[in-house]
């Protein structure tokens, strides 16, 4: 009855578009502070050539892929700690293995460590924040161990280099990777029953489970897809390093959340576009590497990155008017 | 409700986390003291108390937001901020140290207040929250500290690192420690009577304030404690603000112990990650409203006491993080057994 | 604790004082065999794995494990307070030698304390101490950063200005901080190089991955340092078509391999090692002051170097074996001689190429 | 209307409570509009309207939850504004909220004297506050409540009671009940009703806000009816008709509240349970569903009607027992399994608010989310077929709303409700499963429901309703049974199935023995 009236009429955005109106507005302002950097330190506009704008996506195609994992799983209200190591692990196993089995073998251990998550929570209900880091502390020593039990092949394969490394008509083919992986996201999330069923279960999941939907089996699937992604993400940066190492994936756990949230996604669950996810990634890499440009020190770089992810939620929250 | 159930049993009941998160304890601990050459004694309990009070007490400080529905991701951070700022003050004059303890103190209360406020008034949850000011508290930790130094006053240090005699002998108290009715106490490590304390002067009057109480009401129900007329935002900054000072105690007790301050990121983030395994292990439920900072303080313990068998046993030294992950999973798993006797599925869900 | 003695010391081939000012020291002579811990902080890179590697080979070989009757190798991660809790347990259960890498150069002082009052040798190395109260054994980390210096200044002829990309290891830790001044004194004496930092953590991902990002950022440098990550630097450079410049690097096998196969193209580069086999000879330090020898206070192990145009196949480095491990491992004047090859590349099915 | 109102008041004692030209919106929704309200001291004052008619706003207004656009507030005359409910009731002002008001993880006892805990030496005296819970629920009649026990591990009907406690507790001057007796059993309400009056007689004014007639015309002294955000007439009770005043809340004439009942043969089973067990909360139940029908379940509260409503839909693990459908076992492993192609169940839950919705997902995707599978093709939801779907279930069940894309949580508690069976309906289900599904309803939309069941019954369904409303059991069902403690105690059919005849099964008093009982009228 007064749904047209509910809205303010001159902000005609949804409540999940205007974090990313909002962060790809802030993007450009890094881009134009970046370029204004450059241009009065050194007369260059190293940020706006295309070749660089093209490095710095091939980055964030590995943190992107990490964090569409770990979108699945924060919508159903659960969060992922072990992408660090499942990462890892499946970096060093696919190097391990190496040759044409590389890449099945580090997808399968990626999914093989989400499966034992997925079942973690959905079967036994042990809180995913706590199940997860259990997880990653295992995986991190099963790593230890491997790396110390033989000497473990670790260089990338050919395939996993191009995959990661590689260009194809001059753009990078990590790219590509995260692309698809973008693609096939958006439109599960969007279209498919198992999308649906996720965003019930993040907002209430005795509803969901009530509608007779699977819930169990999503919360496993959700989970397992995020082990697979990260397994993915672990394959190319190992193709991008040319090899697998311990802490490779430690840089990536936080700011995929962090990606997550400064998309829009509700922290706890239940709602988030995944387009949010893709600006919240591009923002995250985009942040890092002006402040490396400008030789930012480590205590200032911190600073600055915990500042804005509060600006930018702060940013969100603003006209919002609370709902008790 | 044919039987009226005696009280006691209802207050075991309520609290079977907290008493299998003691007795979990009790039998590593145990089995450490008898297998350790010099086991039951007053050198291996100082030891160990030493080196699990600065987790204990960030145990403690993430018990308090979590009781409250939230997480908090920056308690090692801003333990590691104290600490960087206590390898600056806390030396000198008896006055300055005395200034400078409270200040660190104090700051470690500014920093949780200001989580507080960012949460209540930005509405912004807490993980979040805290996932971000925890890099600003590691930022002004490397400002304070861009190398790791320091020095911290070495009586201060040797006095709370060792049992109350050397306490007392190192400060001239009771006879410089010689006194008759002080023997049969002064055994005790300072560490853990330092523990006991904060944990009886601050956290169980604390609890059973109105303040207090409110937290545990926000994580039960937020709707409810809000239409019940609690004070729930302050309620929620009083959480972060002595989240923040139980974090500063670590971060205090960790410059005492080494005389000098580190601004070590990975450091700072294993001890938050630490602190949310110690708070499930120790009972409290992520979910906010049950729980208590004394179960995570044995949470902090079982998690140290692993590692304290693995220089009792011989563990092959590249398996040891294995072996520690398993025993950590399995210990998290065993909440997991409770969905065995769930017969009502729906119970699953709350 | 022990007493302040004059050298000369015993065997002084292998227990080099670091100068003429070192002092020794001598503790009380205990009857054996030993019983050893050595207290590793992180676990996190090959050269660590390594260490502990070598540490229970060398424990094993002929002439050393009749002196010890117990050695346990841990690692307690990068809290201060658990490698604090470690030495000092290991203090309490009797141990007679704790040899550690410090998770920090700060700290230690009770541990210490206690340890001179229980009579148990502390033998930092690697990550060592600002401390002169232990016996310590290191390669010398401010000369290395010099070396490193010292190369590129000479590489880079009269040149006095331009761009170059140091890359650190981990921070807060001693080696980090040493080659980081010995090498900013060099480059900065005389010139006006503008130096870009960047932290790799000595592995060769992230190092390769801040390079990158560097290059990326920053264009073209006229000479790269870095501290561990050689590899990955090395093929960063490579991957982004930046000309070869000269670079100075850890001694991993791939740096090597790297500069033996474009060192004619213009890969003008040195490797200088940091051994993991430095646990061995910290392990016979720590026996040897158990003996009642006079010690040096700060034990010298030299550093070893080697040129692009020195590159020997299967001497100091392996075309056939995996990148992965350092390079150089033994010491002969100390009777330490467990290969690289023989800890981290023995099974024949890792080759890689 | 003003002037009656005035004149009204005039003639009784001074108002305790008095708001003038009061009005709140949220957004665009105009909740109260120039509302005028008083009431007095030593009454019950109720307030009567259809959902949504603004009785919660009026009274979050009154104890402080929200704030009014406009108007103004008087409490003995004096000038008030309450910024926060701790505000209201320092001032005397007590709400009783339907729900959101106990904190489940505290004891009985924290939860009685939370805003207000005894304290010694600025400490809460845990001792003294148990005492104080003790002697509060002593009054109430509850003493079989322990005060140490968790609120999360007690029946929904004590969980009210605890509530009724905590707010008497806060020795209120305006006591306001926003349908806080709706899932209260029968002995409850007696006790209840009788502290009402007593604290009447002490002189407190109580707001009582109820869907359920029969307590409203045993209680209130006075009536006060709001329809869409504006007070309508206020009266002394019994100066009003029953029809009238539905006529008043609807602003439309009912003829009957319950579709008429026909009486026709037993139609054969297609739903049967023999000696169904679980956990001593089901004792060998045993019960048939035929096609066409409509089976009340009866009984007090907690006796075990909710378990058997789980366990027919697979929530429950452990049952033992057979259920067979046209024949054939049955009994389903879970609501996936239920409502399957073989079974078809389809189950209204308790609770909409947690069990059945997603509060803050669409409309549409709410009433789509039991039906997905005949929705899409292959893994994906087919759009064209979703739009369709979710219109004519909006349609049949006359859901008022502004879009389905609208969030469910922004319509009134009855359209949620209509929402929730809505969503089942589209499954086409022949087994219907409901759980009280009309608490908190509105009389109107109480009817649409009674005549869609009767529909679907006709239609060929069978339906076991559960409901803690004699009236419904009365007027709706063909046949009623009635449980106690985790059986059947008693089936009542056709003209058998009265108030009395249901009061007495429900209490276990032997019918065999008072068979006067069980046909009487
Ligand atoms: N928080 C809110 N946000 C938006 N609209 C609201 C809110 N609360 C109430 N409303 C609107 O105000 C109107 C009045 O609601 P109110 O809760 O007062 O009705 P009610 O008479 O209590 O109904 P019920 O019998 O269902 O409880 C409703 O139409 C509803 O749409
Ligand atoms: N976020 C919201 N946006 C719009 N309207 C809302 C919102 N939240 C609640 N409402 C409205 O507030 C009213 C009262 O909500 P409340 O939770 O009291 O419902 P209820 O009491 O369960 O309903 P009922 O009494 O019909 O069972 C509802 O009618 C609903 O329309
Ligand atoms: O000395 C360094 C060592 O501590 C680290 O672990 O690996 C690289 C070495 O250069
Ligand atoms: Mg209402
Ligand atoms: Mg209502």
């Amino acid at each position: 009855m007064s749904a047209a009236l509910e809205k303010p009429a001159r902000f005609a955005l949804g409540p999940d578009d205007k974090p990313i109106v909002i962060a790809s507005a802030f993007i450009i302002l890094l881009l134009v502070i970046g370029t204004a950097y450059t241009l009065v330190t050194a007369g260059t506009m190293t940020l706006l050539s295309p070749n660089y704008l093209l490095q710095q996506l091939q980055i964030g195609a590995f943190l992107g892929i990490v964090a569409a994992g770990m979108m699945l799983v924060i919508l159903i209200g659960h969060i992922d700690l072990s992408v660090a190591w499942t990462l890892a692990a499946s970096a060093m196993m696919a190097t391990t293995v190496g040759g044409p089995w590389a890449i099945p073998t580090g997808l399968a251990v990626g999914l093989a460590v989400g499966l034992v998550n997925g079942l973690g929570v959905a079967y036994l209900r042990v809180p995913s924040m706590i199940f997860t880091l259990a997880v990653n502390a295992v995986m991190r020593g099963l790593m230890v161990a491997h790396t110390g039990g033989f000497a473990p092949q670790t260089a990338a394969t050919d395939l996993m280099r191009f995959l990661a490394a590689g260009r194809v008509g001059g753009i990078p083919m990590a790219i590509f990777v995260w692309v698809g992986v973008s693609i096939v996201i958006a439109v599960v999330l969007k279209r498919t029953v198992f999308g649906r069923t996720i965003y019930a279960i993040g907002n209430r999941e005795a509803a969901a489970y009530l509608a007779g939907m699977r819930t169990r089996g999503v919360i496993v699937a959700a989970f397992a897809a995020c082990g697979m992604l990260a397994g993915l993400a672990g394959v190319l940066l190992a193709g991008y390093s040319t090899k697998a190492y311990q802490g490779m994936g430690d840089a990536y756990v936080l700011p995929a959340i962090a990606a997550v949230v400064i998309g829009g996604a509700n922290i706890l669950g239940g709602s988030g576009r995944y387009a949010g996810t893709v600006v919240g990634v591009v923002l995250i890499v985009l942040l890092n590497s002006v402040l490396s440009i400008m030789q930012m020190p480590e205590a200032g770089r911190q600073i600055i990155y915990g500042a804005v992810i509060i600006t930018m939620l702060l940013a969100y929250r603003s006209g919002r008017v609370h709902q008790g | 409700m044919s039987r009226p159930t005696a009280d006691w049993l209802i207050r075991l009941r309520q609290n079977t986390g907290l008493a299998s998160a003691i007795a979990l304890f009790l039998a590593f601990y145990l089995f450490y003291n008898i297998f350790h050459p010099k086991g039951f004694s007053t050198p291996v309990l100082v030891q160990n108390a030493d080196e699990a009070i600065a987790l204990a007490m960030v145990a403690m400080a993430q018990t308090i937001p979590v009781l409250m529905g939230g997480l908090d991701l920056s308690v090692g951070a801003v333990m590691t901020m104290v600490n960087c700022l206590a390898s600056h003050l806390v030396i000198g004059s008896p006055l300055q140290i005395a200034f400078g303890i409270v200040t660190c103190i104090a700051a470690g209360a500014a920093f949780g207040f200001a989580n507080g406020c960012i949460v209540v008034y930005g509405r912004i949850q807490p993980i979040i929250t805290t996932l971000a000011t925890g890099a600003i508290a590691i930022g002004i930790a490397l400002f304070l500290r861009p190398k790791p130094g320091g020095k911290v006053d070495e009586d201060l240090s040797w006095a709370l690192t060792n049992s109350l005699s050397d306490f007392a002998e190192t400060y001239g108290l009771f006879d410089g420690g010689k006194a008759a009715w002080f023997q049969p106490i002064a055994w005790i490590p300072a560490a853990l009577v330092l523990l006991v304390l904060v944990i009886l002067l601050i956290w169980v009057p604390f609890r059973r304030t109105v303040i207090g109480r409110t937290i545990y009401a926000v994580g039960s129900a937020e709707g409810a404690a809000f239409m019940s007329g609690l004070p729930v935002d302050r309620a929620k900054i009083a959480a972060f603000t002595l989240s923040g000072v139980f974090a500063a105690l670590g971060g205090l007790f960790l410059a005492i112990q080494t005389s000098s301050g580190n601004a070590d990121l990975p450091q700072a983030s294993a001890y938050t990650l630490n602190s949310i395994a110690a708070v499930v292990l120790g009972g409290t439920s992520l979910l906010g409203g049950s729980g208590s900072a004394v179960g995570s303080v044995f949470g902090a313990l079982i998690l140290r006491v692993i590692s304290f068998n693995f220089r009792i046993f011989d563990i092959p030294p590249l398996m040891q993080s294995l072996v520690e992950g398993l025993i950590l999973l399995a210990a998290v798993s065993l909440g997991g057994l409770r969905v065995l006797q769930v017969k009502n599925r729906l119970e699953l869900f709350r | 604790g022990p007493k302040t003695v004059s050298g000369p010391g015993a065997d002084p081939q292998c227990f080099k004082p670091w100068n003429e000012k070192t002092k020794y020291l001598q503790w009380d002579k205990k009857p054996g065999p030993y019983r050893i811990a050595v207290v590793n902080g992180f676990v996190g890179n090959t050269w660590r794995i390594q260490m502990i590697k070598t540490a229970k080979a060398y424990a094993e070989q002929p002439g050393v494990k009749e002196k010890i009757k117990e050695f346990k190798v841990i690692s307690t991660g990068t809290d201060v307070a658990a490698q604090l809790g470690a030495m000092e347990d290991f203090i309490n259960q009797g141990y007679d030698a704790i040899v550690t890498i410090a998770v920090s150069p700060e700290g230690f002082d009770r541990v210490i304390r206690l340890a001179d009052k229980n009579n148990v040798v502390v033998v930092p190395f690697d990550n060592v101490l600002d401390t002169d109260k232990v016996m310590m054994v290191n390669e010398d980390q401010l000369e290395m950063g010099k070396i490193y210096g010292r190369w590129l200044r000479e590489q880079l002829g009269d040149k006095k200005s331009g761009k170059i990309l140091e890359v650190r290891g981990l921070p807060g830790n001693s080696v980090d901080r040493d080659r980081h001044i010995g090498f900013q004194e060099v480059m900065k004496n005389g010139a006006n190089f503008e130096i870009i930092e960047v932290v790799g953590n000595w592995d060769d991902g992230t190092a390769q991955k801040v390079t990158a990002d560097a290059i990326a950022a920053h264009g073209k440098f006229d000479g790269i340092i870095v501290q561990g990550g050689s590899t990955g630097v090395t093929r960063a450079m490579q991957d982004a078509k930046h000309p070869w410049v000269p670079i100075a690097g850890e001694s991993e096998n791939g740096f090597r391999k790297l500069l033996a196969q474009y060192g004619k193209d213009g890969l003008k580069g040195l490797s200088v090692g940091q051994s993991p086999g430095l646990v061995a000879i910290a392990t016979k330090a720590a026996l040897s002051a158990l003996e009642g020898n006079p010690m040096p206070q700060l034990i010298s192990v030299p550093i070893p170097q080697a040129r692009y145009d020195e590159m020997k196949d299967g001497a100091n480095y392996w075309s056939n074996l995996t990148d992965n491990f350092f390079t150089v491992n033994e010491f002969k004047p100390c009777n330490v001689n467990i290969t690289a090859t023989e800890i981290m590349a023995k099974d024949e099915k890792n080759t890689t190429n | 209307m003003r002037e009656i109102d005035q004149a009204m008041i005039d003639r009784d004692a001074r108002p305790l409570l008095e708001l003038s030209q009061t009005s709140k919106r949220y957004g665009g929704v105009r909740a109260l509009e120039g509302v005028d309200f008083a009431c007095s001291a030593g009454s019950i004052h109720a307030i009567l309207g259809e959902n949504g008619a603004g009785k919660s706003t009026l009274i979050k207004i009154v104890s402080g939850v929200v704030q009014p656009d406009s108007g103004s507030m008087r409490l003995d005359g004096q000038d008030v504004r309450f910024s926060n409910p701790a505000a209201a009731n320092a001032a005397g002002v007590v709400c009783v909220f339907q729900e959101l008001s106990l904190m489940p993880d505290l004891s009985v006892a924290d939860n009685i004297s939370i805003a207000g805990p005894p304290t010694r030496m600025g400490l809460i005296d845990a001792r003294a506050q148990r005492r104080r819970a003790e002697e509060l629920l002593a009054s109430i009649g509850c003493e079989d409540v322990n005060p140490l026990l968790r609120v999360r591990d007690l029946p929904l009907s004590r969980r009210q009671m605890v509530e009724i406690a905590k707010a008497l507790g806060k020795r209120p001057r305006l006591l306001i009940l926003d349908e806080a007796t709706s899932a209260l059993t029968n002995a409850d309400v007696t006790v209840i009703y009788e502290v009402l009056k007593r604290l009447r007689e002490d002189g407190l004014s109580i707001l009582y806000i109820s869907h359920r007639m029969h307590e409203i015309e045993a209680l209130a002294d006075r009536a006060s009816v709001f329809r869409n955000g504006r007070h309508i007439e206020t009266f002394p009770m019994g100066a009003r008709s029953h029809g009238e005043i539905v006529e008043l809340m609807i602003g439309r004439e009912i003829s009957a509240q319950y579709p008429t009942r026909v009486t026709r043969p037993r139609p054969a089973p297609l739903l049967e349970v023999r000696k169904l067990s679980w956990e001593n909360r089901l004792r060998d139940v045993d019960l048939s569903l035929g096609m066409g029908e409509i089976v009340g379940l009866g009984g007090l509260d907690g006796q075990g009607q909710k378990e058997l409503l789980l366990a027919l839909f697979g929530v429950l693990k452990g049952v033992s027992g057979d259920m067979l459908i046209d024949g054939k076992p049955a009994l389903p492993s879970s609501p996936v399994d239920a409502k399957g192609p073989g079974r078809r169940i389809a189950l209204i839950p308790e609770d909409r608010k947690t069990e059945g919705l997603m509060l803050p997902m669409s409309i549409a995707e709410n009433l789509c989310s039991a039906s997905l599978d005949a929705l899409s093709s292959g893994p994906f939801i087919d759009p064209g077929k979703q739009d369709v779907a979710v219109a004519e279930a909006i349609r049949q069940l006359q859901i008022k709303i502004g879009s389905p894309a609208d969030p469910v949580a922004t319509l009134s508690g009855g359209n949620q409700q209509k929402v929730v069976i809505a969503k089942w309906l589209m499954t086409k289900p022949r087994i219907i499963l409901l759980n009280d599904p009309t608490r908190g309803i509105d009389v109107g939309t109480k009817q649409e429901i009674y005549g869609l069941l009767r529909v679907l019954a006709d239609a060929g369904a069978a339906i076991l309703f559960y409901s803690t409303d004699y009236d419904e059991l009365i007027g709706c069902c063909d046949r009623v049974a009635v449980m106690y403690d985790g059986a059947i105690r008693v089936e009542l059919e056709g003209d058998a199935i009265t108030e009395q005849a249901l009061i007495a099964s429900a209490l276990n008093i032997d019918t065999a023995s008072t068979p006067a009982l069980e046909h009487a009228s």
